[in-house]
């Protein structure tokens, strides 16, 4: 610098330097400060910001990982997988016809904010919810309510769906009972939903006053629900800060959590938007863990003495096909055809983590409904090419969309996936025009509007019921498939009328079995996704649902 | 007689010997220069092997650069991948496809892609500014307003940074490689708008122009006879330098997920965004086409870098 | 001994991918104690370059400079960069041609000329101010303390002139040389920067080297007086005897091409022909030859040497001198 | 002065409402809504045509550009509809991070690059020259991402002396005043956070700097050959004045006017690097942000800050006319 004399710069010249060696000390410290063995706070990496700290108002993972550790519904899955188990409820039943849901209600369970937990408080809720009005019953704020329960007491909109929630008495002190209109396949999976989890009704009667808005474009989501210290539920953590500048959510155990104390005082989720940044910031000792691991990167860090356990798989990825987009797809060969030319098990070979499965169905194997007897449609380029010789479509050409700047837990990277599948489906001497889109909205526009022949898609399931797989497609016509089949449908919707659990697991076996004879589309695979913690960190044991529970995490 | 006649031979012929400093044009003295520049020759070497390489990559390719031949030895899942061997000098990408190969057949796409953009944005640009420029220079008023109001206009989009501008430019055509090359080229229109601009107003204000207009030159005649040729200098600089740009931001596009929709079509963009997944992994994917990258652009930028000085009076030396 | 005396100095420009240049070849001259010498010659003919080798002002690559330039005693050429540093501005100092130019644009004239006696006269602040007042004032700007805080561009030409003068005297330096300071002023301004530098030079004792194309400056100015011709002098004399008995063919050929207001009506200007581009090297031997009226064979056979064809002191480099009979007497 | 501001400031409305309607015709344009955006991929037809209403995006464009332009009268510029956050909050937490970062960034670039233009040209020719002009030239070529990918890999992950993300290390709770980390701590004393989010600046910040130095070098470089060649140095000299005097106030003072207005119009390609910074080191700047917007089709915030950047552009622009004005007394005059 000596070179350099003119006053400012000289000022701003030492400035910079100062600020390098200070910051480099201020890292030392920093850096000293983790490697400290008592370490209380936790961090845990996220893809996304949550949208809200109300769960009620929220229909994303990102949302729920954080809310879980704070709100409690009446039903959970057992810890680590997807079986039904009390949750605030420790036991519940319904009538046959499957209207009335009593539920037994834990004692002795506080709120963070003091308030005492009981029948009155879950009723409180319910009512809550149904009694919601304006932007609330948007179904982009109340996406699950209005999926599980229906519509609202007074629905503004003429297309909202009709109300299935009838009415919750509180019993006594512990018990409450839940009635709805009609039995639905949703029940009672839905009662363990982070959206329908329990608020203190202190902090409800504060969330009444605020109203969610929509001026003019868009929804403003109310205030409690974007800062700490209104919401309060019966977690084992309190959430008592959210830095949006920083993408910080901070959460503070809570001593009188009713059940086993959270082992780590302070619980903090923050969004890395990259799977390589997340990656890198655990390799780096920024974080103690992150989400949505990409495969590639399973095994690195494996090898690396990092824990990073694949959970059971809950999710399913398919091919869809549109029938009304290209005609050819109407002929049952051509969709067997296309069946047969795509290598499954060398999608699953080469991109899914370890565990990953060949699908046969629109399910995974975990899930209730799972039928070993389908008709399956192994890898066989020359059969597929007999199949369209059959159906007179040699020269088929399709257009195949694949979004693109995107990863699902399904899905770990679209465009290897697509890339493979259209090799294969060339090789069988169909003609692919690829048609790349942005995930959201281009890419779900295009696809749901069903002006996609050929996609790629999937799914994860909210609840351990086949209709919330097969339900969300084949219960009628529908423009992403574009055809119309009574066998299929009925078989679906058959099966969710059916009120005894046993029985109804019969009937989606039949109705998976009646889909794959017909294939509607292709099932491709079942991917488990991955979770990474840092080498010291004992982790908490994985949900097939995406539900960890990091109350459970401690430090070695 | 004799003895004048050879005493005038004589002095012819020292006159011969002894240096006559000569005054060359423009032109011919930025040619001098430009040979000269170690700068310029690098630069122009680098962009004649690129552009060979993109007419005969193709026919070199050892393998075909779309074909997954080796997909069964790749495993994305497992971070194993094969590094360069006898059979794939430069090992093979994610999907089992000879990376050789790609990066091949990639530098025509990606010549053409910078060329592409580059063209659009000189055209247009190009058109606006001498729009403006001959607006300014003798349009009277009227063509003073017409003059501002285009530039206003340059400067909003100035404004608006440029990878954004071309995202969204993006968003509203869907994803395709024409979409990535306008994008591109959309950005560049304002630089060369402005700058053919610029240099017009220079000469407008120069003698022989004040001349011409007094001679009673029609003005059309004086804009393409007299100006626009005597300001092409800068652009034409622009342009090489464009190039270079122009394969850079179409890089930084398909980091952003916006490149080619078919990556079967090795593009050294869209093969670098691809391979950056797996940087942890195997480097050397995304290093081949990052380098090939960075020394094309070196290549253009080197080059018209060196015309700039060439032509700039003010920087002989 | 002579204040300043200059030997075969040469001045050559070796550019890349060019031959060298010889922009002077071998100029000698002397300066004496308070005297003022003209450096005469076309554009082109060196002048300006010998200045600036004198200075140690010309780049230091791509230049090659030979010969001596002593300051009493000093040779000026070899000396360090940092005595160099020391002398110029306090023992030599230098008046440019272009005044606009060769002020800063960006700094107060006050600071342009208070720098110069911080750096040689150790003046600080108030005084330094105070002294720059008075130099304004000497070189005869009104108003100096308001001129102080103004800009180069907020001056008229000849106040930009008087403002660099200022400078070049501001510390009584030994020598002056002034490069064509009065070419880029018309011709009112000239007579007063003249007359200005005439009267600083007798007041302080300085000696003046003038460097000028302008016959008519020198007339009025020098006492000895250098025609140079494609970087050789080719005649030096008294101003007297030049303009009296002007002896090699170029100097002679100068005097005719300026008109006079004695000369016979209908008597016709005879400019030189050709340009001072049509020329030989020295080496091979006259380098006026190709534009001489008088060149014989001899001309173009190596190198003329200076003589004294006419009188002691009145130096001629030249084969075949033009000896008539003297014209009418000088008006000096 | 005043005028020249006053003038610049009425500018910059018909600027802008010209730019609010070719924007607003622009984004009708953008196929898609945030509808499902929102949803993602659990939209349905009735639940994307329930959302559009209720975002009242099945009205007419003028209709909307009407309502737009009220609210903007009432300096309100909406919700975004990726955060349901109003536009001027999101704002405010991410335009000062990225007005921290490219300040960070600029000043890495004037600090180091116009001493080395400097030098470069003294010696023109030299090996520092030669060094400084291809290493400029480099910097220009490499794509911005890779220099930071391979910035992170190097110094955040191997050599852990950086943080890899973000904006400030986790718990480092610090009291949020004016958005800028690193100011917000000087103000409440809290010098720890300022010196970590300087800490966290830094690889984003070098990374950002690469054009920018490459340029300022360059500017730099043949700015100061042009001056040395200028006879007011030649003049100087012949003054005999210190190297230093001759150096700062006749060489640089000249050669730094046209470096001024090129760090001026540095800011656009600024924010541009900053996307491809700030989302490699997922800092929560604007860059990314608006990225995303542009993705998620969130009109509002669109539109927010294209009328904010235009102004921003101009009011730098008028900056740099002032600093102009005072370094140079010829602008001042005219």
């Amino acid at each position: 610098m000596r070179i350099f004399k003119s006053g400012a710069v000289r000022a701003i010249t030492a400035a910079v330097a100062v600020g390098l060696i200070a910051t480099g000390c201020a890292s030392e410290r920093g850096k000293d400060g983790d490697k400290g063995g008592d370490k209380d706070t936790f961090v845990f990496a996220g893809a996304g910001d949550p949208g809200s700290l109300d769960p009620a108002l929220a229909s994303d993972g990102e949302t729920f990982r954080v809310t879980r550790q704070a709100f409690e519904a009446l039903l959970e899955h057992e810890s680590g997988g997807s079986k039904l188990v009390g949750g605030l409820a420790e036991k519940w039943s319904s009538d046959p016809a499957g209207k009335v849901w009593t539920f037994n209600l834990r004692k002795g369970v506080k709120f963070h904010d003091g308030e005492a937990f009981n029948a009155a408080a879950v009723c409180a809720n319910y009512d809550h919810w149904f009694n919601w009005k304006g932007t609330y019953q948007s179904s982009a704020v109340s996406y699950y309510w209005q999926t599980i329960m229906g519509g609202f007491a007074k629905n503004e909109d003429k297309e909202a769906p009709k109300p299935n929630y009838k009415s919750c008495t509180a019993k006594d002190e512990n018990t409450a009972v839940i009635e709805v209109n009609e039995p639905s396949a949703n029940l009672p999976g839905g009662f363990s939903l982070q959206a329908l989890a329990i608020h203190s009704p202190k902090a409800l009667k504060e969330y009444a006053k605020q109203d969610a808005t929509a001026k003019g474009d868009a929804i403003t989501y109310p205030k409690y629900s974007q800062e700490a210290g209104t919401v309060a539920g019966t977690g084992p953590y309190k959430i008592t800060k959210w830095n949006k500048g920083n993408k910080e959510v901070t959460l503070e155990r809570f001593d009188d959590y009713w059940g086993e104390k959270a082992k780590v005082k302070n619980l903090v989720f923050r969004t890395i938007d990259t799977e390589a940044g997340r990656r890198q910031a655990l390799q780096a000792g920024d974080i103690d863990g992150y989400d949505l691991v990409a495969p590639a990167d399973v095994k690195t860090l494996e090898k690396e003495g990092y824990e990073v356990p694949t959970r059971d798989v809950f999710n399913i990825f398919y091919v869809g096909m549109t029938q009304s987009k290209n005609p050819a797809l109407k002929k049952l060969e051509v969709r067997q055809a296309i069946s047969h030319a795509i290598d499954r098990e060398g999608i699953v070979k080469t991109q899914l983590p370890e565990g990953g499965k060949a699908a046969t169905q629109f399910m995974p194997d975990t899930v209730a409904g799972f039928s070993d007897k389908v008709k399956t449609y192994p890898f066989d380029t020359n059969k597929a090419k007999e199949l369209l010789k059959k159906a007179g479509e040699e020269k088929l050409k399709i257009e195949f969309c694949y979004p693109t700047e995107v990863t699902r837990p399904y899905m770990p990277a679209p465009q290897d996936m697509f890339e493979r599948m259209k090799a294969d489906l060339e090789k069988a001497g169909i003609t692919v025009v690829p048609k790349a889109m942005k995930w959201a909205p281009d890419y779900l526009d295009a696809t749901e509007a069903g002006s996609c022949a050929l996609h790629m898609l999937g799914w994860t399931g909210d609840f351990n019921d086949g209709y919330n797989f097969i339900g969300t497609w084949f219960a009628g016509p529908d423009k992403q498939w574009g055809f119309d089949d009574k066998k299929v449908f009925d078989s679906v919707n058959a099966a969710s009328k059916v009120t005894d659990p046993a029985g109804r697991v019969e009937a989606y076996k039949k109705a998976n079995e009646t889909i794959m004879e017909y294939v509607p589309g292709v099932p491709i695979s079942a991917s488990p996704p991955a979770i990474a913690f840092a080498k010291n960190v004992n982790p908490p044991k994985v949900s097939p649902l995406t539900q960890e529970n990091f109350a459970e995490v401690s430090f070695k | 007689m004799t003895k004048k006649a050879d005493k005038i031979d004589r002095l012819a012929e020292l006159m011969q010997t002894s240096e006559v400093t000569s005054g060359a044009s423009l032109w011919r003295e930025a040619m001098r220069r430009l040979k000269a520049s170690k700068m310029a020759i690098i630069g122009a070497v680098i962009i004649a092997l690129f552009v060979l390489l993109a007419i005969i990559g193709p026919w070199l390719a050892p393998h075909s650069p779309s074909a997954q031949t080796w997909r069964g030895e790749v495993f994305a899942n497992k971070g194993q991948f094969v590094g360069a061997r006898g059979e794939n000098w430069f090992g093979l990408d994610h999907l089992g496809r000879d990376m050789f190969s790609r990066i091949l057949v990639g530098a025509r796409q990606t010549l053409m892609v910078g060329v592409v953009s580059m063209l659009i944005g000189l055209i247009v640009g190009a058109l606006v500014g001498v729009l403006s420029g001959a607006a300014a220079t003798l349009g009277g008023r009227t063509g003073e307003r017409v003059d501002t109001v285009i530039m206003r206009f340059t400067d909003i989009m100035l404004s608006l940074p440029s990878l954004l501008l071309a995202v969204s430019i993006a968003a509203v055509m869907g994803q395709s490689l024409t979409t990535v090359m306008i994008a591109v080229g959309v950005v560049q229109i304002p630089i060369f708008a402005r700058l053919l601009r610029g240099s017009m107003l220079v000469q407008g204000s120069s003698d022989y122009v004040l001349a011409a207009k007094a001679l009673g030159i029609r003005k059309k005649r004086i804009v393409l006879t007299q100006i626009l040729p005597n300001s092409l200098s800068p652009v034409i600089v622009q342009a090489t330098l464009s190039l270079a740009t122009a394969i850079i931001e179409a890089a930084a596009l398909s980091y952003l997920g916006l490149g080619n929709p078919d990556p079967a079509i090795p593009e050294w963009g869209v093969m670098l965004a691809q391979a950056e997944r797996f940087f942890d992994n195997e480097p050397m994917m995304a290093a081949y086409p990052a380098i090939g990258i960075i020394i094309t652009a070196l290549g253009f930028t080197l080059l018209g870098e060196a015309m700039r000085e060439a032509l700039d009076p003010k920087l002989r030396g | 001994m002579a204040l300043l005396s200059v030997e075969e100095l040469s001045v050559t420009f070796t550019a890349k991918g060019r031959k060298d240049s010889t922009a002077v070849d071998g100029v000698s001259f002397d300066v004496d104690q308070g005297q003022v010498v003209g450096l005469v010659g076309e554009s082109g003919c060196g002048k300006s370059v010998t200045s600036l080798a004198l200075m140690g002002l010309l780049p230091g690559k791509g230049v090659k400079v030979g010969g001596r330039a002593e300051f009493d005693g000093k040779d000026l050429l070899s000396m360090s960069p940092r005595k160099l540093r020391d002398m110029r501005g306090s023992q030599l100092a230098m008046i440019f041609q272009d005044p606009l130019s060769s002020l800063n644009p960006v700094v107060p004239i006050g600071v342009q000329v208070t720098e110069i006696l911080e750096r040689h006269r150790g003046l600080k602040g108030e005084a330094a101010r105070k002294e720059a007042a008075n130099l304004l004032d000497r070189v005869g700007i009104p108003d100096p303390t308001r001129r102080l805080k103004e800009y180069p561009h907020q001056l008229s030409g000849g106040m930009r002139q008087r403002a660099l003068i200022a400078m070049a005297v501001a510390c009584a330096p030994r020598l002056l040389i002034a490069d064509e300071p009065t070419t880029a002023l018309d011709v009112t301004i000239q007579a007063q920067i003249l007359e200005l530098l005439k009267e600083l030079v007798d007041q302080e004792g300085t000696a003046l080297l003038m460097i000028t194309h302008d016959l008519g400056v020198v007339a009025g100015l020098c006492d000895q007086v250098n025609v140079l011709y494609a970087g050789r002098a080719v005649e030096s004399a008294g101003r007297r005897e030049l303009f009296a008995h002007p002896t090699h063919p170029y100097a002679h050929g100068l005097l005719g091409s300026i008109p006079r207001l004695d000369a016979p009506r209908g008597e016709p200007l005879s400019p030189i022909r050709g340009s001072i581009n049509d020329r030989i090297a020295w080496a091979d031997g006259c380098a006026f030859a190709p534009r001489c009226d008088y060149y014989t064979m001899e001309c173009l056979t190596g190198t003329p040497e200076l003589t004294e064809p006419r009188a002691a002191g009145h130096q001629v480099r030249c084969v075949n001198p033009v000896l008539p009979k003297p014209k009418a007497e000088v008006s000096a | 002065m005043l005028r020249l501001v006053v003038r610049r400031l009425l500018q910059l409305i018909p600027t802008l409402l010209g730019l609010s309607v070719l924007l607003f015709l622009w984004l009708n344009r953008l196929p898609g809504g945030p509808a499902s955006a929102i949803l993602g991929e659990r939209a349905t037809e009735a639940e994307v045509a329930r959302i559009n209403r209720a975002l009242g995006l099945d009205q007419p464009v003028y209709v909307q550009y009407w309502r737009f332009l009220k609210r903007i009268f009432e300096l309100d510029l909406g919700t975004s509809t990726q955060t349901g956050q109003p536009v001027w909050d999101e704002f405010a937490t991410r335009f000062p991070a990225t007005v921290e970062l490219s300040i960070v960034a600029i000043l890495i670039a004037i600090v180091v690059g116009i001493p080395m233009g400097y030098l470069a040209a003294k010696r023109r020719g030299g090996w520092l020259d030669v060094g400084a002009v291809s290493g400029s030239l480099i910097g220009i070529c490499i794509p911005v991402f890779f220099l930071a990918l391979i910035l992170k890999g190097i110094f955040a992950v191997q050599l852990q002396m950086f943080p890899s993300y973000g904006r400030l290390d986790t718990g480092m709770d610090a009291t949020d005043i004016t958005g800028f980390a690193v100011l917000d701590g000087l103000l409440t004393g809290e010098l720890d956070a300022s010196l970590d989010a300087m800490h966290h600046l830094i690889l984003p910040a070098i990374a950002l700097s690469s054009i920018p130095l490459a340029v300022i070098v360059r500017m730099t470089r043949a700015s100061v050959l042009e001056v040395l060649g200028e006879d007011y140095v030649r003049t100087a000299e012949s003054k005999g004045l210190d190297k230093r005097v001759v150096r700062g106030r006749h060489v640089l003072r000249n050669a730094l006017l046209p470096v001024v207005t090129a760090v001026g119009l540095l800011t656009g390609s600024l924010l541009s690097g900053a996307v491809l910074t700030e989302s490699v080191f997922s800092f929560n700047g604007i860059g990314n942000f608006i990225r995303t917007s542009i993705d998620a089709r969130d009109y509002p915030v669109l539109v927010g800050f294209i009328l904010f950047i235009a102004m921003v552009y101009v009011l730098i622009n008028l900056l740099v006319d002032l600093a102009y004005s005072l370094i140079d007394p010829r602008v001042r005059v005219h």
